[in-house]
Parts: C-alpha cells; structure tokens; sequence
C-alpha cells in the first residue's frame, strides 16, 4: 500500500475553472459541538457555533484568539479531523478543489485520500511530536507525498532531496531519526513536508509557538517565501497577534466560538471596532508605553452553558441590555471590515 | 479525594462495576464474623447437601456449610493479598526510588539483586520454605515472603519514574536548597509515584491470591486456615468434581473470580483516571 | 558503535552477575532442604519389603558415599561450580545413576515446546489484537473482546485450567487431558505422532493462552489509544497517509518497544507456569520432574532445573536488551 | 471498520474451530494404540510419572520404577505369600518347587528349584541365577538388598544346578521372607546379563529380560505409560501352572489425578484403578455399570493388610506416658474418624493387627472376649472401655442413605466394618491427664510444667488423602477436648520426618503384615529395642514411634527362635497384642482401605471378597495372579 496511487481522474474539481477572485476555502454558518453521553447526562460544548468566513487564493488569513476561544477546533472541522465526541452540527466548508462535498468530514475515504496533501496540507500544533520517531524522515516523506507525486522511489526521493534544500535543510536530514534534529531544523521538516506537493492550500495551527524568537521569525519568513512562491492560501491559527501582525494578509477574531471581527490585517490593527479586539491589541507589548495594560475582568465564556446574546457580553466594557439578549450580526461595517456588536452596529439587529 | 471517587462512580462503568463486585465480595468477607459455625470444624452439618434454602450454597463432604465458610475463606485470601501488597509496595518504594535517585553502584547492585528476583523461579522457592517453616508457616509468614519475592518488577517501574524525576529541575532545586536523600524521596519523589503504586497494588494483589491459590491448591499452604486456595484443595481431596458436589468448587471459584474482578475493573479505572489523556477523551472535555 | 560495545559489556557483566547471584541463592535454598536424599531412597526402597533394620544404616552408609554426600561444604561447594562450568549437573539423587542433565534433556522440549510457543502466541495475539482495539476503537466485536479479556485476565491461572480442563474433560469430553500424546505411538517425525502431539497441547495452550492474551490485550490497547493520540499519529491521518499503514508503522510500531520488554520479563514466568500445566493437564515437562525432585531432596536435580530457568530467563532478557537499541531508535546506549 | 480487523477476526474464527476438529470424541484419556483393546488389561500404576523411564534395573536403590508392571510381570522370585487366600493356598512355590527347609538351630537354608524355567532371552532359570543374584548385590554395597544379604549370608552352596545351599551368617529363621513377595521381595536377576556388565549399580537393564510371563513392549520414554507382552514361551514361567494368562497385553499408566481416573474408567479407558477418594468409588459404584470392586456394595476396598494407626513419638516427653497416650485414644470417637477419612468405607481395629486375611480369624476373633473383660484404672474410676459394637453401629448409621448396600448379617457387617473400638470418654481421658499432671486452665490443657499442650498431628497431604482427612478430624476431636491439635502437612518431607523422628504424631502405619499368613514378625521383628534410635537419630524401618518395651523384646526373642508356620506363634502374637492394648504406643485405626475399582467391559475375573484368590491392587507383585483368571468379554 505505501506505493503511490494511480490517479484515475486528473483533479477534476480543481481544473482552472475558478476565477481567481474565487475563494479556495468558503465557511458557511459552521456548527461543531463536542457532545457526550454519560448515562443520562448529556454535555453539549459548542466550540464553534456559526461561523463564517471565506480564504482567498493566494492569501494568507489569519485566526485569532485566546485558548478556548475554538479556533483550534473550527481547524480540526476544516481539516476534517472529526472525532468523537466532536461533531459537526450544521453549516458547509466547501473547498473550491472539492465542490461536492460540505467539507472534508462529509467526503468518503478515497476522496479524502486523494485531495489530502495533494490539495491540502498541514503545518501542526507543537511540531516538535509531529513527526513519528520510529521513520526516518525519507519514510514520514515516502508516506504522505509518494502517492501523490509517483515515479520511481529513486526518483521521488531526489525530488524530495532537492525540495528539502529549498527551506535550507542538508538532504542528510532525510536519512536521520527526528530525535536526531533540533526543533528548528524539525519544524523545517514540516514546512518542507507541507509544500511537497504544492499544495493549493495550506492550514497552519501555531506552527512557530514552540519555537524561540529567532527560529520563529526565519520560519515565518519562510512560509511567507514558499506561499508566494506558489501562490497557495494558507489559513494561519495563532494566539499571538503580533505574528499576525508580521504575517496575515487578513485577519479573523475569534471570541467563545464565534467569529467577532474580520478585516485585513493592517486594518484590524490600526481600526479595531470590537471591544475584544480592542483588548487583544491593546495587551501588545509597545516599546516605550509603559501605561499598565488593562486585562479583562471574568473568565472565557463556558461553551457547555453559554451565556446568551453576545458571548463578550459578561466581559464587555461596552456591554448594553441588548447584548445579553440578542446575538449580534456579523455586518460589513467598513469595506473589508466586518464586526459582530451591538455598540458597534446599532440597529442591525434583525 | 471524594470528588474523585464520585467523578468515577458518575463518569465510569469500570469503576463501578468494580466498585459493585469488590463491594460484593467485601461484604461477603464481613458477614465472616458472623458465622455459626467456628471455621476450621468439620462435620458440623449434613455433609454434601446441594444448595437450597437452608444452605444456600450447600454443604461440602467435610460437613461444612459453603456459604460460611466461604466468607472465612475468601476473608483470609483478601486479607492475604492486601498484607502482600502494602510489604512488597514499601519495599519497591523504597528501592525504586534509591536505585533511581542515587544511580551509580548503589543502582546497579540493587538492579542486579532485582534482576535476581526476576529471573529465579519462584515456586520451587516457596516450596522450600515451606518445608523449612513447616507449621510455622502461617498465612502471615507466607505473606511476608511472598512480598519479599513480589517486589522485583513494580521497583524497576519505580525506578525508571526516578530516573526521569532526578533530571527534573524541581529536584535540583531541592539539591541545591539542601535537602537530604531521604527528603528527596519522601517529599518531593513520593508524591509523583503514587499513582503508580497505588495501580500496581492491585494487581500485585491479583498476583499474590493467585499464587496463594495455586499453593493450596497443590497443599503447600497452612491448609488449617480456611482460604479460596484451601477449599479448592480440600474438594479435590474429597474428588468433589467428579462425586457431583460442583458447588463446593463452583462457589468458591465464582467469589474468587468476582474478586479479582472487580479488583482489576478497579486499578483499570483508577489508571485511567490518573492518565489525564483517557481521562479527557473519556469525559469529552473542553475545546482543546 | 563503540558506545554500543561498552554497553554490551556492562550488560553482559551485569548478566554475569544476576545469574551468578541467582544460582548461588539456588544452591543455598535446596540446600537447606530437610529432605536428606539418602533416607529418602531408603524409606521408597524398602517401606513395602521386609528389610532387617540393622541393614539399613549400611545402606544408608553406602548411600552416601555413592551420592557423594561426603565432605566438607565448602568442597561440595566447589565441587558444584567446576561442575556447572562443564555444564554438567552431575548424577540425579532420587534415579541414580542417571545424570541430571539426561532427565532434564528428556523433558525440556515439552516445557519448552508448549510454554515458549503459547507464550508467544499469546503475546502476538494479544498484542496484535489490542492494537487493533486500541485503534478501531469503535468497532464492537474488539470491544466486546476487551470486555472479556477484562474479565479473564485476573483470573489465577488454576482456576482458568481447572475450568477448562471441567468443560472440555468432563463435560464436553472432547480433548484429550492428560499426557502429551496418546499411548503407544512410536515418537518421530510422523502424522500420526505429531497430530496426537497436537491435540494433547491444545488445552494446556489454550489455559496458557487465555490467560496470558488478556494482559497484553489490555496492555497494548492502552498503549495504543494513548498514541493514536499523539501528533504524528494525528498528522499522519490530516496527511491521509493510508489507514493499515499508520496501524503499522505509527501505532504498533511505537507500542512495541515497551511490549517487548514485558515479553523478556514474561519468560520468566515460564518455568512457573509449567508446574501447574503439568500438573492439571497431566502433561510431561520440567515442572513435574522439578516437584518430584523437591519431595525427593533431590538438590542435584533441582538445581539443574532451577539453574536452566535463571540461564534461559536471563538470556532471554539479555538477548531483548541487546536487541532493544536496534528497535527503537531514541534509546541511547547507556 | 476497516478491512484489516475483520479479516483477522475472520481468520481467528475459522482456525479456532479447526483445532477442535482435529480432536475426535470418544478417547478423552487416550488408550494405547495400535494394539487391540480387546486384549489389552489397562492398569494405573501409582507411582505416577515415572523420571527415568528407560530404567529397569530394579536392584539399584530407587533408580526407576517398580511397579510399572516389572516387578508384577517381568520378575519372580522364589515363593509368594498371598495377602488373601491365594489361587492355590496362600503359600505359592513360584521358582522354588517346595517350601524352605532349614536346620535345625536356623542357620543353613536350602532351597529346591523348579526345572524348565526359562528367561525370555531363551537362557534355562538355574541355581546360578540365585547365587548370582546374592553375589552380585554383596558384592556392590550400593545395591538395594546389598546389606540385609551381607549381613546373612555367609556362603552358598549348589549341590546341583536346582538346589541352593544358603549358610547363614547367624540363625534366622525368617531368612526365606526375603525371598517372599509380599508386595515385593528381593527379585532374581539374570546372572548371564549382570555378569557382563561392568558396574551393575550403573546399568539400565533396558530393555529387560524377563523371567516372569510378560516381556516389555513399549514404554514413554516420558515415563506416562510401560506397556508388556505375553511372552510366546509363557509356558516355560512360573505362572504357567496356573493357566494361560487372559491378556496379551498389560499397560502400566499413569492416569492423572483421582478425578481422572473416575472419568477414565467410566470411559472404560483404564480396567483396574488402584486407588481414590471414597467419593470416587462411591461415584464409580453409582455410575459404572461395569465397575466392581472387592466389596460387592458398601465399603468397597481392599483392606491391605496394613494398619493405619495414630503414631506417637514416644520419644516426645508428652508421649512418654501411657496415661497421656490412652488419654488422647479416648478422646477420638472413631466413628467420625471413620466417617471422615473414609465416609465410613472403613474396617476398624481396635488393636495392632490389620483386620484383614487370616487376621481376624487367628487375632481378633479369639482376643474379643479379653477385650470386652478389659479393665483400665484411671486412679477415680475402673472401666471397660472396648466397646464391641461400633462396627455394628457404623452400619446402622449408614444404612438410612446406603440401605440395601449395607450388608444385614451382623457376621457380614463385621468383616466389611470391623469389630470393637474403644468408647469415647473424655471423663476418663481427662483423669488420665490429670492423673499425668496436665491441668486444664480455662478449658485448654496445660502440660505438668505449665506450657500448653500442643499436638501436631503430621499427615502426608494429597499423595494420601484418606489420611489426610483421618488426621484432621483426630485433631479436631482433640482440639474440642481443650488441647492445641492442628495437622501438620508434611507433603514430601514425610519420610525424612517419620525416619528423624521430627514429629508428635503422625497418621501413618508400623504394623505391616503378610495378610495371608498369621506370622507377624514382618513387622515386630523391627519393634526390637535393639534398632531403637537415639532422639535425633534417623530411626530404621517400621518402629516409628521409638518405643521401647523389655517385654516386647522378650516376645521377639521368643519368636526368632520358632518355626515360621510354628502355632505358637499366634501366642506370642496374642501376647503383642494385650502388650500394645495396655501400652498404646500407637492408636490403631482401621484397615488400610484401597479403592481399587475394575472395570468389567473388556475382562471379567477379577479377586474380590467373594472369590478372594488374590490382591486386586495392581502394584503388589502378587497381582500377578491375576492375569491368569481374567477372561475376555469377547468384546
């Protein structure tokens, strides 16, 4: 089974249809509960509760927000990574390589199988485990892209040789354990690993969190260069906004499941119309400003019980009777800009 | 403590299933103290009646009731398997953590003593001593030297945690403030062990009531005591398999599969509730 | 490679020792056997004949003398380890003249044939069957297999023979259970022979097997769903890297190495295990023969038996260790 | 789920089941192969697992085997005393043609020999295998009859090739019973094979040359199973007097534990059993519709003629006092003891002969009025305490649940159950023990210098059970009585124990008898206070209890000097017998009851109570005779 699969079909549903305007990636409205059952008790956690939002080719768009705030899980359902007690509840995730289908978690295994790394790859969380410590990294290599790349072994594997030095990597590492490597050098790898197959778009979960400050910035150096490169999407999930800040060509906040604010990134920075996002930036170390920084008062919103309205709601300086009642609307407020508050959008409520 | 047991009582089958059959079983050991009849006696009732109302569980050829005999028998194997227990976890406590902590000669000359252990055969140890200690080889005694046989594996396990703790910053800190290796262990050590001895105490359990078991059986025990190991024996010197006096072996056996059980159900649980990553994946907890 | 040379030696000095310890700690306790051997034979030769008392103590005289109980300690001492070093365990106390290692030859392949096999078996099937459970674990035949490998596992390994031996003697007689093979064939390399071989193991192996599966079941099913939720177990599925080969070479692949310690550790169990099999089962082996020679204060043979346990035990979990860096590759010699 | 499981839980179900179907019902034990069932006598050998099968050299010490048929069938000696009343007389001229004859101060034998005897290699049976036999073992000391030989025989003489002349070293006019199978005796071996063999002690005699009507076949070289042949020239062996014996093939097994040996007979895979627990002969006598056994109903066993007893060690300060000893044999009701051990498959005996054979007739029999008139003095009180009727009352209590398998006869009631035993008394027993010096503090009984009384009563364990259970219910009877008895399981170590002394008491036996003949010097001869050893001595054979009597020895001494078949030996045995009731050096029991059980599918013939011409249990070297009087079913 390791040898590469025969493609039946030249990628039909990527061709060049699309027009370059349209997004590779479109989140519609998407729900994904995590749901137990435990002998008559029920929990049910909405991690990510309607969202939406679209990526375009050739972009880099960034998600923000605090641990908990669900953007790792609204990853994982665009990823496909569906696992009990994760489900997904409503909403579509249509990619424009995969039109049939309302998201990876609704696609049978063989078209999984064939889009996933040809189509669409993955830069992980923590990289420093992501790589199996029993496989050379020629294996781990041999075991996600030979599929799709084919030929024969020799020639698959100094085509991997010549891509791995693109990221600046001696070919020697493909011979070598990854505990052999330092993180940087792994952290390579993946990237290396990401963009073998040129893949049309690319989720990136907090790729560079683990790595010291001087690694970090080089790293993202790189995936800028490889994604212009190929003119891939990537879809960038950090906590730290002032990676975003270097990095994102637009920008989604994320608050208690929700999407609160997109825009392109130097406009959310300079322009932040939610109070969240106020915060978030507000909290960016500047040098020079010694002014203390305010924190939030309160704690994250619980997702199991929810409070109701806006989530920011029990938090929000800004907070109106409205907000506890109703949910606000995500409105274009601002060319580009959109922004779910009440305070912000008086009357748009429905 | 109690939140715990109450997350697994809501949140775990095993638990309490376990909970359910050791209490069983627990109870049944209890109800020992209440026997009419003094345990060791024979012939005190009809021999070989088959279970009825009078006698739930029947009566053996040696004119003992089952039921109450079982609860002194299965009284002393639970209580074998305990003292078993609590010795041979002190003794690969202590060594685990020496041999871990202090490395170098002290280490290698404790793990070749434990390597011993690992590799003589046991049996034919325990059946010298019994022919050594004889009468005075008593339940207790037995225990002793079972725990002193028993110990070997759980103090590698032991070790290789202390291996890795003494690399761990908080144990040079501890160094550094001047702590001595005694403290080390005890203070800041033990803690982090714990939830490995306390899984393996029920399993050395299982380990050491089935070895009792299999001693008596072949009647290489003190078979004066009532035990689960000493009932089997005594039906097999009395054929009860073949005489068709089936609950004499049943009963006993079901008890003591009920206890080993619901022993394992609950070091299986308790496992899973110190490991954090089944614990998350089993409650579904929050959005990681 | 030459770290690897160092640790080789430290592990072989290191075997040296456990064995040297294990063997003398052997010698000591059948030695303090209250058996004498000598009146042993006495009391099996003559308590049906009439033997004049006044006899006996020449007998008992001669005897000791053949046995070569004679001499101080510290000789027999010597006398045992240029002995062992020949690797000859000299003459068996309770069939003189017959040596030690001539009864042992004789019932080595059965202990070894049933128990080394079952016990891998076992560990295949348990592991193999665990991984699957740990990874597919949804799937409800491997889950109702987990419900009664939970169940069977802390079972004393009597009751499960006993058990067994009462369904398949007594009650559905359909196994042979005694013996390990049927009465009057010709041993060799014949159908007939191996086939009654064959069927006389299926109930010890099975006992042997049912209880053994369970904890290397469970064992390797806990490891397992701990790695499958590892990152590159995770990676490796958004990778779509194909299913049987993420089982493979992510999953048992990173299971393995602990399992295979458990398997060295497990030999150890063999010699064990084989007094009770032999003795419910009424199969012939090494256990037999060593609780014969315990009642007979047979020292030379017990230690015979005992000290080819500690060697195999020790060699076997040598041989794992040595073998160990080859399997996994983060572990560095120490 | 993925293809990967299910294929492999496919596969796991198809093989499972394939393994079963390997096996084919009907042989759950297995029976010997390739040789017709129909002419095979299958027969459980309770040595076991034999370790050193391929050894067959009986005359090294406990080298091998003896009773997997070799010293039942391959072997023969002189004469044969049979326990029971013997196919043709209990005396049986096997390789000699007539009885010993001695001169007249006992210190020469001669012995004719049978002509026409012949080894299975085809070499003639001659005096020279005799004086073999004797030179051989004198000369290697390390031979099993080396040192009872070496210290009789001083030479020997053969006038003729069929007359040995034995000069003996002293008198002894006992000398021919070491050439008399009791059990066992010392066996002839084939001079013209032991002459070739450098060292005889390490010489295999594999395979072995037989002198008696089978040779051997085949045997596993595991030790399981020894099979033996008819010879061709059975006609030129001793038991050719007798008839042609009805099998052709004897195999000798190891059946496995009690449980097996009732399930292997009811699947008539084994014809004779030698022993189990009563509750499997109660389960054969139920379920086996072809099973017999020496009793037609209850209690089944053979009585041996061996007398499992309560042992002191009278070396033991609490044993030294006869008071303390008849003290405690009043605390035992023997009727539990009975119920227990045997469920009342038992025959008592109050006094120290087994109640077997010619026993009951020439001892218990003529001793039961001296019995009843006995009279003991505990110093408050004079009493009778011989209570004849237990064996009657046993009966009685069995007979609600056995009913008609109880025998009605009182005459038949005693000779399956046995006579009298002593009453229990504990108000006796307890001035007794007063009357030693023990006190009872708080109902426990202190011994005089104000320890408690402890009593450890040895028992073999599993290898006996019948003893086992015996043991644990004196020691209970014992217990309620206010002394501290527990049973002590020796397991192997019993032998080396019973020989140290390192005992109090112990269930086992030191009277040991012919059965067929009334002469009981097989075993008294032994009691002499001249082999009693030291305390922490071994002790040698049969006088366990270390008890020493200057009448006792009177009565031995009297004995060596008179003729083996000499009436007047029944005195001195009488004299023995009053001697052992005063002092109570060992509590007598009860026969050795031995549960052989035989299955009638395949032979029929065999000894029972009703046609008693031999021993049924098949490791006696008398079962021999056996052979000859079983015939096919035809089936």
């Amino acid at each position: 089974m390791s040898g590469p699969v025969a493609l039946k079909q030249p990628m039909t549903p990527v061709a060049s249809a699309a027009a370059s305007t349209e997004p590779v990636l479109q989140v519609r409205d998407v729900q994904a509960h995590f749901r137990t059952h435990h002998f008559g008790v029920s929990r049910d956690v909405r991690a990510v509760d309607g969202v939406t939002f679209d990526v375009r080719r050739n972009e880099i768009y960034g998600l923000a927000g605090e641990s908990s705030s669900g953007k790792t899980t609204l990853i994982k359902t665009i990823a496909g990574a569906i696992k009990p007690p994760l489900e997904v509840v409503g909403g579509s995730i249509r990619f424009s390589f995969l039109p049939d289908y309302p998201g990876l978690h609704a696609a049978p295994p063989e078209v999984l199988e064939r889009v996933r790394w040809r189509h669409l790859s993955y830069v992980m969380q923590g990289s420093m485990n992501v790589l199996n410590p029993m496989r050379r990294v020629i294996d781990t290599f041999r075991d996600f892209a030979w599929r799709h790349i084919g030929g024969s072994r020799r020639a698959f594997e100094e085509r991997v040789a010549d891509h791995v030095s693109r990221v600046r990597l001696d070919p020697a590492v493909l011979r070598a354990y990854p505990h052999e490597l330092s993180g940087g050098m792994r952290q390579r790898v993946t990237i290396a690993l990401a963009t073998i197959c040129k893949p049309e778009f690319i989720i990136a979960d907090e790729p560079t969190t683990a790595l010291d400050v001087i690694v970090q910035k080089d790293v993202l150096g790189m995936i800028r260069g490889i994604q212009r490169e190929m003119g891939s999407s990537v879809l960038f999930v950090t906590h730290d906004m002032g990676v975003h800040a270097h990095l994102t060509d637009r920008l989604g906040i994320m608050y208690g499941g929700r999407l609160v604010e997109e825009a392109p990134t130097p406009e959310v920075f300079a322009r932040p119309l939610h109070p969240y996002t106020t915060y978030l930036i507000g909290s960016l170390p500047r040098i020079g400003d010694d002014t203390p920084r305010k924190s939030l008062e309160g704690s994250p919103p619980n997702l199991a019980d929810p409070p109701p309205g806006c989530r920011f709601h029990p938090r929000c300086p800004l907070a109106m009777d409205i907000c506890s009642r109703q949910v606000p609307p995500m409105v274009e407020t601002l060319p580009g800009h959109r922004v779910a508050c009440h305070a912000v959008n008086p009357g748009a409520a429905a | 403590m109690l939140a715990i047991l109450r997350d697994l009582l809501k949140y775990n089958l095993e638990f309490r299933i376990g909970i359910i059959l050791v209490g069983i079983v627990i109870g049944l050991a209890g109800l020992s103290f209440f026997s009419p009849y003094p345990p060791t006696d024979v012939y005190v009732v009809a021999p070989d009646v088959p279970p009825s109302a009078e006698y739930w569980f029947g009566t053996t050829s040696r004119g003992q009731d089952v039921f109450w005999q079982l609860t002194v028998a299965i009284r002393n194997t639970l209580l074998f398997g305990l003292t078993v227990a609590v010795i041979s976890r002190v003794l690969s406590l202590v060594i685990g953590l020496l041999s871990g902590y202090k490395g170098g000669w002290i280490d290698r000359a404790l793990m070749a003593v434990n390597d011993t252990f690992i590799v003589i055969p046991l049996f034919p140890l325990l059946v010298l001593f019994y022919f050594v200690l004889r009468d005075s080889m008593s339940w207790l005694l037995l225990a002793v030297i079972m725990a002193a046989l028993g110990w070997a594996y759980d103090a590698r396990l032991i070790r290789s945690v202390a291996m890795s703790l003494k690399t761990r910053e908080f144990t040079q800190t501890a160094v550094f403030s001047g702590m001595t290796t005694r403290e080390i262990l005890a203070r800041e050590h033990l803690p982090y062990v714990m939830p490995i001895v306390f899984s393996t105490t029920m399993n050395n359990m299982n380990w050491s009531i089935g070895l009792e078991v299999t001693l008596s059986v072949l009647g290489f025990t003190d078979i004066n005591t009532p035990t689960i190991g000493g009932m089997i024996y005594w039906a097999n010197q009395h054929t009860a398999m073949v005489a068709g006096v089936w609950w004499w072996i049943a009963f006993p056996v079901a008890v003591v599969i009920m206890a080993f059980v619901g022993l394992f159900l609950l070091a299986v649980s308790m496992n899973e509730y110190i490991d954090p990553r089944s614990r998350l994946s089993r409650m579904g907890g929050g959005a990681r | 490679m030459s770290g690897y040379l160092a640790y080789l030696a430290k592990r072989l000095g290191q075997f040296v020792l456990v064995v040297f310890i294990g063997v003398n700690l052997a010698y000591v306790v059948t030695h303090a056997t209250p058996i004498d051997p000598v009146e042993q034979s006495i009391s099996a030769a003559t308590s049906f004949g009439n033997t004049a008392p006044e006899a006996i103590e020449q007998m008992r005289q001669s005897l000791k003398e053949l046995y070569g109980l004679g001499g101080s300690w510290s000789q027999q001492y010597l006398t045992f380890w240029s002995r062992i070093l020949r690797a000859d365990f000299g003459p068996s106390l309770s069939a003189f003249p017959t040596p030690v290692s001539a009864l042992i030859g004789r019932a080595l392949p059965w202990t070894m044939g049933l128990l080394i096999v079952s016990t891998v078996v076992t560990w295949a099937l348990g592991n193999l069957l665990g991984g699957l459970a740990g990874y597919y674990q949804r799937n409800r035949a491997l889950k109702l297999m987990g419900v009664v490998a939970m169940g069977l596992h802390p079972i004393p390994y009597y009751i499960v023979a006993l058990v067994l031996l009462i369904v398949f003697g007594f009650v559905w007689p359909v196994l042979p259970i005694n013996g390990g093979s049927a009465m009057n064939l010709p041993q060799g390399w014949t159908w007939a022979y191996a086939s009654s071989v064959l069927l006389h193991s299926i109930l010890p192996a099975l006992s042997l097997i049912l209880i053994g599966v369970g904890s290397w079941f469970l064992g390797m099913r806990s490891l397992v769903s701990n790695i499958v939720t590892e990152d590159y177990v995770q990676f490796a599925e958004l990778g779509g890297v194909n299913r049987e080969r993420i089982l493979g070479s992510y999953v048992m692949r990173n299971a393995l190495g602990p399992q295979v310690t458990g398997l060295a550790m497990s030999l150890g169990g063999i010699f064990n295990g084989a007094i009770i099999t032999e003795k419910v089962f009424g199969y012939p082996g090494v256990g037999t023969l060593l609780v014969d020679a315990v009642y007979a204060g047979d020292y030379g043979l017990v230690l015979g038996v005992t000290t080819i346990s500690i060697l195999g035990v020790s060699i076997g979990v040598l041989a794992i260790d040595l073998l160990y860096p080859l399997l996994d590759p983060r572990v560095q010699v120490r | 789920m993925s293809r990967t499981p299910r294929a492999w839980l496919l596969a796991a179900c198809v093989f499972a089941p394939s393994l079963f179907g390997l096996s084919s019902p009907g042989y759950t034990q297995g029976i010997p192969q390739n040789i017709p069932r129909n002419e095979t006598l299958i027969l459980e050998n309770p040595e076991g697992t034999i370790k050193n099968a391929g050894w067959f050299n009986i005359w090294a010490i406990n080298a091998g085997s003896q009773s997997n048929g070799l010293q039942q069938v391959a072997l023969d000696t002189l004469w044969y005393i049979d326990p029971e009343s013997g196919i043709d007389g209990v005396w049986d001229n096997s390789l000699a043609s007539d009885k010993p004859a001695y001169n007249a101060d006992f210190t020469e034998m001669t012995v004719k020999l049978r002509k026409g005897i012949y080894w299975s290699d085809g070499v003639e049976f001659t005096a020279a295998d005799v004086v073999g036999t004797v030179d051989t073992q004198i000369k290697n000391p390390g031979m099993r009859f080396s040192a009872v030989l070496a210290n009789n025989v001083a030479s020997m003489e053969t006038p003729d090739d069929y007359t040995v002349v034995f000069k003996l070293k002293k008198p002894n006019s006992r000398f021919h019973t070491n050439f008399t199978v009791r059990w066992g005796a010392i066996w002839i071996l084939p001079k013209h094979i032991f002459e070739k063999v450098a060292d005889p002690l390490k010489f295999d005699f594999n395979k072995p040359v037989s002198l008696g009507a089978y040779v051997l076949h085949s045997y596993d070289p595991d030790g399981k199973w020894y099979i033996w042949q008819l010879r061709d020239d059975w006609q030129r062996t001793t038991l050719a007097r007798f008839g042609k014996p009805g099998p052709k093939y004897l195999a000798y097994v190891d059946p496995g534990p009690p449980d097996k040996r009732v399930i292997a007979q009811l699947n008539h895979e084994l014809d004779v059993v030698h022993d189990i627990a009563p509750e499997g002969m109660f389960t054969l006598a139920k379920q086996g519709k072809s099973t017999i056994s020496w009793f037609k109903g209850f209690p089944y066993g053979h009585p041996d003629p061996t007398l499992p007893a309560l042992i002191f060690n009278t070396q033991n300060e609490n044993f030294k006092n006869k008071d303390v000893r008849w003290a405690l044999a009043l605390l035992i009701d023997i009727k539990s003891v009975v119920m227990a051990a045997y469920r009342g498959a038992a025959t008592i005996s109050a006094i120290g002969v087994p109640p077997t054979g010619k026993h009951v007739q020439a001892y218990h029999e003529p001793m039961e009025a001296w019995l009843k008139d006995f009279e003991l003095d505990t110093g408050k009180q004079k009493f009778k305490p011989y209570d004849p009727g237990v064996g009657q009352q046993i009966a009685a209590m069995l007979r609600p649940s056995l009913g008609d398998q109880i025998p009605k006869d009182p005459k038949e009631v005693e000779k399956a159950f046995g006579m009298g035993w002593w009453k229990k008394n504990p108000q006796a027993a307890q001035e007794l023990l007063e009357r030693a010096g023990y006190k009872k503090v708080g109902g426990q009984w202190h011994t005089p210098d104000g320890k408690p009384f402890t009593i450890r009563v040895m028992v073999e364990g599993d290898l006996r059970p019948v003893m086992t259970r015996a043991g644990s219910m004196i020691a209970q009877e014992w217990k309620q009585a206010g002394i501290d008895a527990k049973i002590d399981v020796a397991q192997g170590t019993l032998l080396t124990r019973r020989g140290a002394g390192d005992f109090d008491t112990f269930i086992g036996w030191s009277v040991e008898t012919w059965g067929g003949h009334q002469d009981l010097s097989y075993f008294m001869d032994s009691w002499h206070s001249q082999f009693v050893a030291e305390p922490g001595k071994p002790q040698p054979l049969r006088n366990w209890q270390r008890w020493s009597n200057p009448e006792l020895d009177k009565i031995i001494e009297k004995t060596r000097t008179i003729d083996f078949d000499d009436p007047k030996a029944i005195e001195l045995g009488k004299d023995y017998v009053k001697l052992a009731v005063r002092e109570m050096p060992t509590i007598p029991l009860m026969a050795y009851n031995v549960f052989t059980a035989m299955d009638q599918t395949y032979w029929t013939g065999y000894p029972t109570a009703a046609n008693p011409y031999t021993n049924p249990v098949p490791n006696w070297g008398n079962s021999r005779y056996m052979f000859v009087k079983l015939k096919p079913t035809g089936k």
